[in-house]
C-alpha cells in the first residue's frame, strides 16, 4: 500500500490516487508530419522501467491534481514527488 | 416560497421510529442540506482574482493548502486554484458583484452537495473506520479540511471545533451512501441522526 | 526416463522408491546452441518442447534466471479457456485448449487438467450484449460456448447468490463447459521433463545480461554463466519483457504491472466450476487440494516487486462475498502477487522483431497460463520457420504501426 | 473427567466450568482453557487424522504453530473450519470436530494409506491417474474428496466484521518480555504506540514461566506493565489480535477477534475487526516458534514440544503426562522437565544429543529428580494411538551418526525440542530478508527493508536480560527518532543463568537410508516425510522452491511455522550443502488465516459500491419502474402500467413520444463547466469539430477519441459564452472523462488557462420530448420558443415559476424536445410541474429502454454498446463532425494503415427479412454457416428493438464494408435462436430527412 505525498495536500494513502503511467511523453506539435512507426512510438511504446521511473499520478478524490512521481518500480520506493512546471512554487503542506 | 418545494438528497433518511438512544460514545449527526454552495475558480498568481475574491465574499480565500476560512460563510480550499464556499446567505447578490473584468469564474453548485455536521465523542473511530486520513488530534486540527475518501465515496472533511465537530460535504449522489455508511458504522457505537432546518 | 504410469508407481514403490530418474537434466550452459529460450516458465519450456518434438531442433537451451516455473507459472489462478471474442484470439486460445485435452498423455505427466467449466457473469444488460456477442462469434469459430440464465447457474452452483437485489445482481453467464482449471507446477515441470527428454538443455540461475548483435543479427547472449552463441533467442519472460527488449534496444508495448491472488484453507469440496466476474473483479475457483483460488484486478501501477496493494484484496474478497456470501466464514491461507505484462490492446505479441534472430513472447497480460501449450507450439513455430504460424500472425509486433489492432479490452474480455 | 487437570497454578478460574463437546462426546474445561487445553485436561491423546496416511495424531504445541488439532468449529452458517484447538478459547457451548476420520476419529478406514504409503511418496499424482484421458474426471472426484479440511457454511455469514484505520508511531507486534519494554519506554516518551498481541492475555513466553523480575513473580511483573501502559493515553493496547500482513510504506494489518471466545453476544456486534495501520516505525517482537525433532515416528499422538508442556503446566493448570521422555538439543527444553517434576509428574527422562556440559539447567533439572542421559538420540517412537515407548540409542554428535539400540523406555508423554526458530514472517513480508546465523543455528532477520527492528527472540535473542534490554533500547532509539525526548527506563532485575549451546540435530540419522525406516515427519500438515525430500532431490527438485512445491513441504496452513527449517536442512543434508546455501523461502501474508469476511469488512451487500440515484428517483420507484444499473447509477428502465409487460410499456412510451409528449430523466448525464481564456483552444483539441466557429448559444453534438483515434465518448455541448462552454458525457464514462480532460490540460498543455468543474450533482435534466413538447412548455415559460427565436441546437436561460433553468432545444430522439437543467434541489418540483402541464397531452414518463429505441430509429449511437474501442468516427458514420483542418487528439491515428482499410467495420441499419424476428443483440452476421473450420464473421448486430412507430423490428450493426453493401442480405446467428435472415440498411429508420427535430 503506497503512501504518496501529494505536492498540495501532503502524504495521503494510494487509494486516493489514480495512476497515469509514465510521464514526460511529450505529445508531437506536428502530428501528421510522423510516420506510422513514429507515431506508434508515441502512442504505444512505453519505457516500462524495471527501477526508478517517472510516473504521473493523480490526486483523483483528492485535489484532482496530476503531477510527477519518481518511483522505484522494484521497491516501490518513491523518490520525489512534484508538481508540473511547479518550480516556482514551492509552499509547504501545513500539518 | 421556494424553500417548500425544495427537495434534498438525504430527505425521508431519517426513519423516526428508528432513533435510538445515545450512549455518551455515540454520537449526533445533523443533516444540513439547506445551505448554498458555490465554486471558485481562479489562478493564486492572479493578485487580481484574489483581491477581487476577498472583496466579493468580504472574507479570507485560504491560500494555505487543506484550510477553510470562516466568516460569513465557510470558505474551503479544493485545490490550487478551486474553492468552495458554503453559506446561508443567498447567491445571487453576492455573484452579481463579480466583475466580468476579473479572471474569477463561479458555478453554482446548491444542488450537487449535502452537508453533515457530526459530533460526539465516537466520531474519530467512526470516521476512520473508513478514511485513511490521520485525523487524530495533533494532526488534523480545527480550521483544517481535506478531500478524502469515506468507504467507496469522496468528501470534503472539516473540522470546525474541538468537541469534535466534524464537517462532511458529499456530492449529492453519494449522499444517501454516506449516509447508509455512516448509520451502518456508527452501529457499535450509537448514532442518532437529525435534519436541521 | 522412467515412464509414468500406475504400473511404474508400483514397481518403484517397491523399491523403495530408489530407482526414479531425474526429470530434467540441470544442465550447464554449452558456448553454442541453434536457438536460445530465454525464460523457463511454462511459456517458455513449451516452446523448447515443440521445437525439439515438431521442428526437430534439439540443440536448443533454455536459459532461467531463477528455477523454471516460478514466475507467473506459479502464481496464477490456472484457470483454461478459449472463449475469446475474436476470431484471432479465440482460435489460438483454441488451439491451446485443444492441446491442453491431450497434454498430459503427451508430455506423460499429469497436468490435471479438469474440465469442470468456466462461468462468465453478466451483471448488466451491456454485459449480456457482450456475452451474447462473445458466445455467438465462439459457436460460430467452432468452439463450444452457451448462454446461461440466472436460474441455471443457481442449478449448477448452488451456493452463488443470484439475488436480484443484490448491488450488482447477476443476469447471466456465458459458459465454456470444457474449460477449467489445471495444475500449475506441473505444467511447468512436465514440459521441463519432456523437453529434456528430447535433449533441450534446462540451465536454471542462468540470468540474461545482454543480447549481442552483429549489425541487424543476434549473434548470442551474455548471462550470468558466460557468453552463449546462437543466431536466434526466443523471449519468453513475461513481466520482464521490456528488460529484454532494451538489451536489444527495442521497444515494446507494455507495461508490467503487479497482479494478486490468494487462496483459502483447504476445504472439502464446495464449488465445483470456475466463476468469474468482471464487473465485480473476482474469479474464483476450488484447486484439487480443496483450496478456494482466488485472483484479484490488477494494480494500477507498473510493478516489478510481485506484490501489489492490500486494498486490492479487501476489493476482490468483497467482491468474492457478494458473490457467495457464505465464504465469509473461510479464511484466507496465503496472499501473493505476479507480474503481468499488458499491452494496449489485452492480446499477445508473438513476434518477430526487427531484430534478426531475436523472437518475443509477451504481453499476455492477465491469461497467460491458458496459453501456455498454444503460445509454446505457435512460437516454437515462428522460431524453427523465421515467420509466424497463421494463427500468430495476427499478433505481430507491427500491428501497433498500423493499428491493426485485436480489442479485446472493449468488447468484455475477462481478465485470466 | 479432567483426569489431567491440576489442583492449582494457571491463569483459569476453577469456579467456572465450561462445558463443550468434540466429536459428539460432552467434555467440561474451565475459563481460561483454550480448547488445546481443556481437551489435554480431559486425557484426550487423538485430536486428529493426517492429510494424506490418516495417521492418529495428538496436540504438539500450544499456539500458531499447532498443525494437528485443526477442528470445525460450530455448526449452520456460524460454522468455521480450520481452527486450531490452541488459538481457540474455550466457551460455554463450544461444538468441535475434528476434519479428517471416518468413520471415526480413532479407526479411520484411511488409513490404508498409510500402509500403501510408498504408492503415495511427493508428486505421486503426477506420475498417475493419466490414462485412460478420460477417467481424470473420476479420479479427481475422488482425490478432491479425499483432499480438502473442513467444511465451509452453506449458508450467508450473519455477522459483522469492520474496518479501523489508524496512524501511529510506533507499532509493536507481540507483548512478550521485549514487546512490553518496547512499548512502556516507547508509550511513556509520549510517541503514539499501538501494541498488538495475538493471545487473550499480554506476556507471551513470560506466561509460561515462573520467572522472577524485579523481584516479582512473571505475572505480577507483566501485571504492572500493562497497568502503565494502559494509563498512556497514547498507548493503545490491542490483544486478540493478530498482526498478519506487513505489506509497502508501514502498513500492517491487524486481525482483532472481538467476539470468538464468547459464547454469546449481542446481534450486530462486529465479531472481527481488521485494523489496518501506518505507523512511523515497526517493533517485531513476535517470538520464536520450538522445533521438532526428526526421528522415525515422530508424529505419535502425545509428542509435544517443550515450550507447549510448560505452556499447558503453567498458564492452565494441565499436565500433558505423568512417565515422560524428553528429547533435545538445547537447554531450554529443560525447563519443561522441571515444571512437570514440579507439577508431580512421575518421572521425566532426558535424552540429550550433546555431552553434558555445565549448565544451570543441568543441574536444576538434576536436582528435582529427573533423571538424564547424555549423547543420546531417540531412534522411535513407539504406540499406535498414543506413545507407549521409545527407543534409545548412544549417539555420536561429532560424526553425527547413532549407534544400536541401546534402551527401551516405557513413557505416556515425549516431549521434544530441537531449537528455536525465530518468527521472522512480519520481517520477511516487509521485504527483509534473513541470513543464517551460525552460532545459533537459526534464521534471524538481516537488515530491515522498511523502518522497523526484530527484538527479543524473534530476533534470535534467548537469554530474558537481553529482550528487556533491546526492548528498552529499541523504544527509545525510535521515539529519538521520532523526534520525541526518550523516557529513562531501568533495566529489570532477571536471573542470569549459564546455559551449554544447543547443537543443532536436524534428523536422527541410521544406518539405513530415510527409506528403509519408519516415517520420519519434516511437516506434519502435508504428511512430508524426510524420504519424500530425498525422493524430489533424486528426481532433480533440489531448489528450496522445488522442493516445497514438490513435497508439499510448508504449504499445510500452519505455512510451515514447525517445520520449514527442518525441511530445509534435510534438504540440505541430501544435497551435501549447507543449510545457509539452501536460499530462503519468502513467507506470505496471511501470518495466520483471517477470515473473508474480515478482509471485506463493512463494505458488502448493498455497501459493496456507491448506488447513485437522480433527484427524480423517488417518482420513478413510485411508479414501480424496473431499475437499470448504469456505472454506479441506477436509472428507471421503464414505467409499466397496472400489469403491462416490458414491450408493451416501451412501445406505449415511444408512441407518446413520437405522437405527443414523453418525458425523460436524463440527470445521469455527465455534466461539465469550462471556462477560463484558452477554453476554445483546449475544446479544440479534445473535440472532432470545429468548436471555434461556434456561435454562442449554440449546441453541437461531439465526439472525443482517444490517442488511438477509437471513440472515446460523446455527448451534447455547449457555448455559453466567448470562454464559456457546457459539456456532456455519457453516464458511465463520466468521471473517466473528467479524469482524462484534466490530465490533458495539466500534464500536457498546463500553460492553458482553463477551469473545469463538474455539474453532475448540481445539474439535473428533464428531457421534455414531443410534438407537443414546446407547446407545454411555452406554458410555462416567457422566453419565446418559437423556432426563429429558438431554433434546434440552441441553448438559452429561462425560469419556470420563480426557478431558474438552462434550455437546451437538443434530441436523442429525433423529436422535437427539449432538454432543461436545473437545481437538483428544484429538480422533482419542477418534473412534477412538468407533468401537470403535460396531462392534457398525455405526458408520458419513460426509461432508459425507450430512450434506446428512439435513438435506435434515428440512429444515434451508444457509445459502449454500438462502439467498443475498436471504432473510429468514420466506422461510426460520424465523418461529418471530423475536421479537416485542424488537429484534435486521435487524428493521427486515423491516418494509419489499418484506419484506411476499406474493409473496416461500418455502422449500419440491418431489418430483418421477414419484418418480425427482433435479432438479438450481440448476433454474428454471416453469410452461410461454414460446414468445416470457422465461419466467417462479418459484423456484429449492437442494437437490437421492435420499432413501435414503425411496426417492425430494426437494429443497428457493425459490418465489414457496410456502407458498400445496403441492400445485401446477412445471417444473424445468436446463441439460441435461428438464423435470421437480415438485409444491411442506412443507420436511420425514422423521418430520414430530420424533419421532426428540426420542426418549426
Amino acid at each position: 500500500m503506497l503512501l504518496i505525498k501529494c505536492p498540495w495536500c501532503g502524504e495521503r494513502d494510494e487509494t486516493e490516487f489514480s495512476y497515469g503511467g509514465e510521464a514526460a511523453i511529450k505529445r508531437p506539435l506536428k502530428p501528421k508530419d510522423l510516420n506510422d512507426e513514429q507515431w506508434a512510438d508515441y502512442l504505444f511504446m512505453r519505457k516500462n522501467t524495471r527501477g526508478l521511473f517517472l510516473e504521473q499520478w493523480n490526486h483523483s478524490v483528492g485535489c484532482r491534481q496530476w503531477f510527477l512521481v519518481e518511483r522505484n518500480t522494484i521497491t516501490y520506493e518513491i523518490i520525489s514527488t512534484k508538481r508540473i512546471n511547479s518550480d516556482a512554487l514551492n509552499s509547504e503542506v501545513p500539518q | 416560497m421556494l424553500n417548500e418545494i425544495k427537495k434534498y438528497a438525504l430527505d425521508g433518511f431519517i426513519n423516526e421510529k428508528e432513533s435510538s438512544v445515545i450512549s455518551p460514545q455515540g454520537l449526533e449527526i445533523n443533516i444540513r442540506a439547506e445551505i448554498n454552495f458555490l465554486n471558485i475558480r481562479g489562478s493564486i498568481n492572479d493578485s487580481d482574482f484574489i483581491e477581487h475574491a476577498e472583496a466579493v465574499f468580504q472574507q479570507t480565500l485560504p491560500l494555505d493548502f487543506n484550510t477553510f476560512s470562516v466568516g460569513e460563510h465557510h470558505i474551503y480550499w479544493l485545490a490550487p486554484d478551486e474553492w468552495l464556499v458554503v453559506t446561508d446567505h443567498d447567491l445571487k447578490p453576492i455573484v452579481q458583484k463579480i466583475s466580468p473584468k476579473i479572471d474569477l469564474y463561479v458555478t453554482n453548485q446548491t444542488g450537487g452537495y449535502t452537508q453533515l455536521i457530526l459530533q460526539g465523542n465516537s466520531v474519530r473511530s467512526l470516521l476512520s473506520k473508513g478514511c485513511t486520513l490521520d485525523i487524530s488530534e495533533k494532526k488534523f486540527l480545527i480550521g483544517q479540511c481535506a478531500q478524502t475518501g469515506l468507504g467507496k465515496a469522496g468528501i470534503l472533511l472539516a473540522l470546525t471545533d474541538s468537541s469534535p465537530t466534524f464537517n462532511i460535504i458529499v456530492r449529492r449522489s453519494f449522499a444517501e451512501y454516506v449516509g447508509l455508511w455512516l448509520k451502518q458504522c456508527g452501529n457499535e457505537f450509537g448514532v442518532n441522526f437529525t435534519h436541521k432546518h | 526416463m522412467n515412464k509414468y504410469s500406475a504400473f511404474s508407481l508400483f514397481k518403484n514403490a517397491l523399491t523403495n522408491n530408489k530407482n526414479w530418474q531425474a526429470s530434467w537434466r540441470d544442465a550447464s550452459p554449452k558456448v553454442k546452441y541453434d536457438a536460445i529460450i530465454v525464460g523457463g516458465g511454462g511459456h517458455g519450456l513449451a516452446t523448447a518442447y515443440y521445437l525439439a518434438k515438431n521442428h526437430g531442433m534439439r540443440n536448443i537451451a533454455v536459459v532461467e534466471k531463477g528455477w523454471i516455473g516460478g514466475g507467473n507459472t506459479a502464481r496464477n489462478t490456472t484457470i483454461v479457456r478459449s472463449n475469446y471474442l475474436w476470431t484471432e484470439s479465440s482460435l489460438l486460445y483454441e488451439k491451446s485448449l485443444k492441446l491442453w485435452e491431450s497434454l498430459s498423455q503427451d508430455i506423460n505427466f499429469n497436468v490435471m487438467f479438469s474440465q469442470r467449466g468456466v462461468y462468465n457473469l453478466g451483471h448488466t444488460l451491456q454485459d449480456m450484449r457482450d456475452i451474447e456477442r462473445r458466445v455467438s462469434a465462439n459457436q460460430l469459430n467452432g468452439i463450444d460456448a452457451e448462454v446461461v440464465n440466472a436460474q441455471q447457474i443457481k442449478e449448477a452452483i448452488p451456493l452463488i447468490n443470484t439475488s436480484e437485489t443484490a448491488r450488482y445482481p447477476i443476469l447471466g453467464a456465458s459458459l465454456q463447459r470444457r474449460a477449467g482449471v489445471a495444475r500449475h507446477d506441473a505444467v511447468a515441470w512436465g514440459y521441463a521433463r519432456a523437453a529434456s527428454e528430447l535433449g533441450v538443455d534446462i540451465v536454471q540461475q542462468c540470468e540474461v545480461t545482454g543480447i549481442r548483435k552483429n549489425g541487424p543479427q543476434v549473434t548470442g547472449v551474455e548471462t550470468t554463466r558466460g557468453y552463449i552463441e546462437t543466431k536466434k533467442v526466443g523471449v519468453v519472460v513475461a513481466g520482464h519483457a521490456s528488460v529484454i527488449a532494451d538489451m536489444a534496444g527495442i521497444r515494446l508495448p507494455l507495461e508490467s504491472h503487479p497482479l494478486q491472488a490468494y487462496v483459502s484453507e483447504p476445504l472439502k469440496p464446495v464449488l465445483d466450476t470456475v466463476v468469474m466476474s468482471n464487473a465485480v473483479h473476482g474469479y474464483v475457483s476450488q484447486s484439487d487440494k480443496g483450496e478456494l483460488v482466488i485472483g484479484a484486478g490488477i494494480d494500477s501501477y507498473i510493478g516489478y516487486g510481485q506484490r501489489g496493494s492490500f486494498h486490492t484484496i479487501e476489493h476482490c474478497m468483497q467482491a468474492i462475498i457478494a458473490l457467495f456470501p457464505n465464504f465469509s466464514r473461510v479464511r484466507m491461507l496465503r496472499q501473493w502477487g505476479g507480474i503481468v505484462d499488458v499491452s494496449p490492446d489485452a492480446c499477445p505479441i508473438l513476434s518477430k522483431t526487427p531484430v534478426e534472430g531475436l523472437y518475443f513472447n509477451c504481453g499476455w497480460g492477465t491469461g497467460g497460463f491458458k496459453a501456455t501449450p498454444g503460445s509454446g507450439w505457435a512460437f516454437a513455430h515462428t522460431i524453427a520457420n523465421n515467420q509466424p504460424h497463421e494463427l500468430n500472425a495476427p499478433f505481430s509486433l507491427d500491428r501497433f504501426s498500423t493499428g491493426a489492432l485485436i480489442d479485446e479490452h472493449g468488447a468484455a474480455a475477462v481478465a485470466h | 473427567m479432567q483426569t489431567n487437570r491440576l489442583n492449582q497454578g494457571g491463569f483459569i478460574d476453577r469456579n467456572k466450568t465450561l462445558r463443550f463437546t468434540f466429536n459428539g462426546q460432552s467434555y467440561s474445561g474451565y475459563q481460561g482453557d483454550t480448547l488445546a487445553s481443556a481437551l489435554i485436561a480431559n486425557g484426550i491423546k487423538i485430536v486428529g487424522r493426517s492429510f494424506k496416511y490418516h495417521r492418529p495424531r495428538g496436540i504438539i504445541g500450544s499456539g500458531a504453530e499447532e498443525p494437528n488439532a485443526i477442528f470445525q468449529i460450530g455448526s449452520g452458517a456460524t460454522t468455521e473450519a480450520g481452527m486450531r484447538a490452541t488459538q481457540i478459547e474455550l466457551y460455554d457451548g463450544l461444538v468441535a470436530k475434528s476434519e479428517k476420520g471416518w468413520p471415526s476419529l480413532s479407526f479411520d478406514i484411511a488409513i490404508i494409506n498409510d500402509w500403501f504409503s510408498k504408492l503415495f511418496g511427493a508428486g505421486f499424482y503426477y506420475k498417475t491417474f493419466m490414462y485412460p484421458a478420460k477417467f481424470w474426471k473420476i479420479y479427481e472426484y475422488f482425490l478432491r474428496r479425499m483432499a480438502g479440511l473442513g467444511q465451509a457454511p452453506k449458508q450467508p455469514d450473519p455477522d459483522h466484521y469492520s474496518h479501523q484505520n489508524i496512524h501511529c508511531d510506533i507499532l509493536i507486534v507481540g507483548a512478550g518480555p521485549a514487546g512490553l519494554m518496547a512499548a512502556v519506554s516507547a508509550g511513556k516518551s509520549g510517541a503514539k504506540v499501538v501494541i498488538a498481541d495475538d493471545q487473550a492475555m499480554f506476556g507471551g513466553s513470560l506466561l509460561a514461566s515462573k520467572e522472577i523480575i524485579d523481584g516479582q513473580s512473571s505475572e505480577e511483573w507483566i501485571a504492572s506493565q500493562v497497568e502503565c501502559l494502559k494509563a498512556l493515553p497514547n498507548v493503545t493496547c490491542l490483544s486478540r489480535s493478530t498482526v498478519f500482513g506487513y505489506y509497502d510504506y508501514n502498513f500492517l494489518t491487524i486481525n482483532e477477534r472481538c467476539t470468538n471466545h464468547l459464547s454469546e453476544f449481542t446481534a450486530g456486534q462486529i465479531r472481527q475487526k481488521l485494523w489496518r495501520v501506518r505507523a512511523k516505525r515497526v517493533v517485531l517482537a513476535q517470538g520464536a516458534f520450538e522445533r521438532p525433532l526428526v526421528f522415525p515416528n515422530n508424529d505419535r499422538p502425545g509428542i509435544m514440544l517443550a515450550s507447549a508442556v510448560s505452556n499447558y503446566i503453567h498458564r492452565y493448570g494441565v499436565i500433558p503426562g505423568k512417565n515422560a521422555v524428553l528429547f533435545t538439543n538445547n537447554d531450554s527444553a529443560y525447563q519443561a522437565a522441571i515444571d512437570l517434576k514440579m507439577a508431580g509428574a512421575q518421572s521425566v527422562f532426558i535424552v540429550d544429543s550433546r555431552s553434558e556440559l555445565p549448565s544451570d539447567m543441568v543441574d536444576a533439572a538434576k536436582k528435582c529428580g529427573v533423571e538424564l542421559q547424555f549423547d543420546a538420540v531417540i531412534r522411535n517412537a513407539i504406540g499406535n494411538k498414543s506413545i507407549k515407548a521409545v527407543e534409545i540409542s548412544t549417539y555420536d554428535a561429532n560424526d553425527n551418526t547413532c549407534k544400536d539400540i541401546a534402551d527401551k523406555r516405557e513413557c505416556d508423554l515425549l516431549i521434544y525440542s530441537g531449537g528455536w526458530s525465530p518468527a521472522v514472517h512480519l520481517h520477511s513480508q516487509s521485504g527483509g530478508k534473513n541470513k543464517w546465523d551460525e552460532e545459533r543455528h537459526c534464521f534471524v532477520p538481516d537488515k530491515p527493508s522498511q523502518a522497523s527492528s526484530s527484538i527479543g527472540s524473534c530476533n534470535g535473542t534467548w537469554i530474558l536480560e537481553d529482550c528487556l534490554k533491546e526492548g528498552i533500547n529499541c523504544g527509545q532509539e525510535m521515539v529519538t527518532n521520532l523526534g520525541f525526548q526518550a523516557a529513562d527506563i531501568n533495566l529489570p532485575n532477571s536471573k542470569k543463568i549459564k546455559i551449554s549451546p544447543m547443537k543443532p540435530l536436524w534428523q536422527v540419522i541410521a544406518k539405513d537410508s530415510p527409506e528403509h525406516l519408519p516415517k520420519q515427519f519434516v511437516d506434519y500438515q502435508n504428511d512430508t516425510t524426510v524420504s519424500d525430500i530425498y525422493l524430489a532431490v533424486r528426481e532433480g527438485y533440489t531448489g528450496i522452491e522445488h522442493v516445497k512445491r514438490y513435497t508439499a513441504l510448508g504449504f499445510g496452513t500452519d505455512q510451515g511455522k514447525l517445520g520449514n527449517i527442518n525441511g530445509m536442512a534435510i534438504l540440505g543434508q541430501a544435497l551435501e550443502k549447507p543449510i545457509a546455501q539452501i536460499g530462503t523461502t519468502t513467507f506470505r501474508p496471511a501470518y495466520t488465516p483471517v477470515t473473508f469476511g474480515v478482509v471485506a469488512g463493512e463494505d458488502i451487500d448493498g455497501m459493496f459500491e456507491p448506488t447513485r440515484k437522480t433527484a427524480m428517483h423517488n417518482f420513478h420507484t413510485d411508479r414501480k419502474a424496473p431499475l437499470e444499473i448504469v456505472g454506479q447509477w441506477v436509472r428507471p428502465w421503464y414505467f409499466p402500467r397496472d400489469n403491462e409487460d416490458m414491450l408493451s410499456a416501451v412501445s406505449r412510451e415511444c408512441m407518446a413520444a413520437r405522437s405527443s409528449l414523453g418525458i425523460m430523466d436524463a440527470s445521469t448525464l455527465g455534466k461539465i463547466d469550462v471556462c477560463g481564456k484558452d477554453a476554445v483552444s483546449f475544446l479544440e483539441k479534445i473535440y472532432t469539430h470545429d468548436v471555434a466557429k461556434m456561435s454562442i448559444g449554440q449546441c453541437a453534438y461531439g465526439v472525443m477519441l482517444g490517442e488511438d483515434g477509437m471513440i472515446k465518448d460523446d455527448g451534447v455541448m455547449a457555448r455559453l459564452g466567448e470562454n464559456h462552454f457546457y459539456l456532456t458525457t455519457t453516464t458511465g464514462g463520466a468521471a473517466n472523462v473528467m479524469s482524462w480532460l484534466e490530465q490533458w490540460l495539466q500534464t500536457e498543455w498546463p500553460h492553458l488557462d482553463v477551469y473545469m468543474t463538474s455539474l453532475t450533482d448540481h445539474l439535473s435534466t428533464i428531457a421534455l420530448v414531443g410534438p407537443n413538447s414546446r407547446r407545454v412548455l411555452q406554458t410555462l415559460v416567457n422566453t419565446d420558443l418559437s423556432a426563429e427565436l429558438f431554433p434546434f441546437m440552441r441553448t438559452c436561460k429561462s425560469e419556470i415559476a420563480g426557478i431558474a433553468i438552462d434550455l437546451y432545444r437538443v434530441s436523442f430522439s429525433g423529436e422535437l424536445a427539449f432538454e432543461i437543467n436545473v437545481n437538483s434541489n428544484f429538480a422533482l418540483h419542477l418534473w412534477n410541474l412538468l407533468m401537470k402541464a403535460g396531462k392534457d397531452f398525455g405526458i408520458t414518463p419513460y426509461g432508459t429502454e425507450t430512450m434506446h429505441v428512439l435513438r435506435a430509429e434515428k440512429g444515434f449511437i451508444i457509445v459502449g454498446q454500438d462502439t467498443d474501442g475498436s471504432v473510429n468516427p468514420l466506422d461510426a458514420g460520424l465523418g461529418w463532425l471530423v475536421s479537416k483542418e485542424k488537429d484534435f487528439i486521435g487524428k493521427r491515428s486515423l491516418e494509419r494503415a489499418d484506419s484506411m482499410r476499406k474493409d473496416r467495420k461500418q455502422l449500419v441499419g440491418l431489418l430483418s427479412v421477414d419484418n418480425k424476428s427482433v435479432i438479438p443483440e450481440g448476433a454474428q452476421l454471416i453469410e452461410k454457416k461454414s460446414t468445416s473450420g470457422p465461419t466467417p464473421m462479418y459484423g456484429h448486430v449492437s442494437s437490437s428493438y421492435y420499432s413501435p412507430v414503425l411496426g417492425y423490428p430494426i437494429a443497428l450493426a457493425l459490418v465489414q464494408s457496410g456502407r458498400n453493401r445496403y441492400g445485401d442480405k446477412l445471417l444473424a446467428i445468436s446463441s439460441d435462436t435461428k438464423a435470421i435472415e437480415v438485409s444491411i440498411t442506412k443507420p436511420i429508420f425514422y423521418d430520414l430527412k430530420g424533419e421532426r427535430q428540426r420542426v418549426e
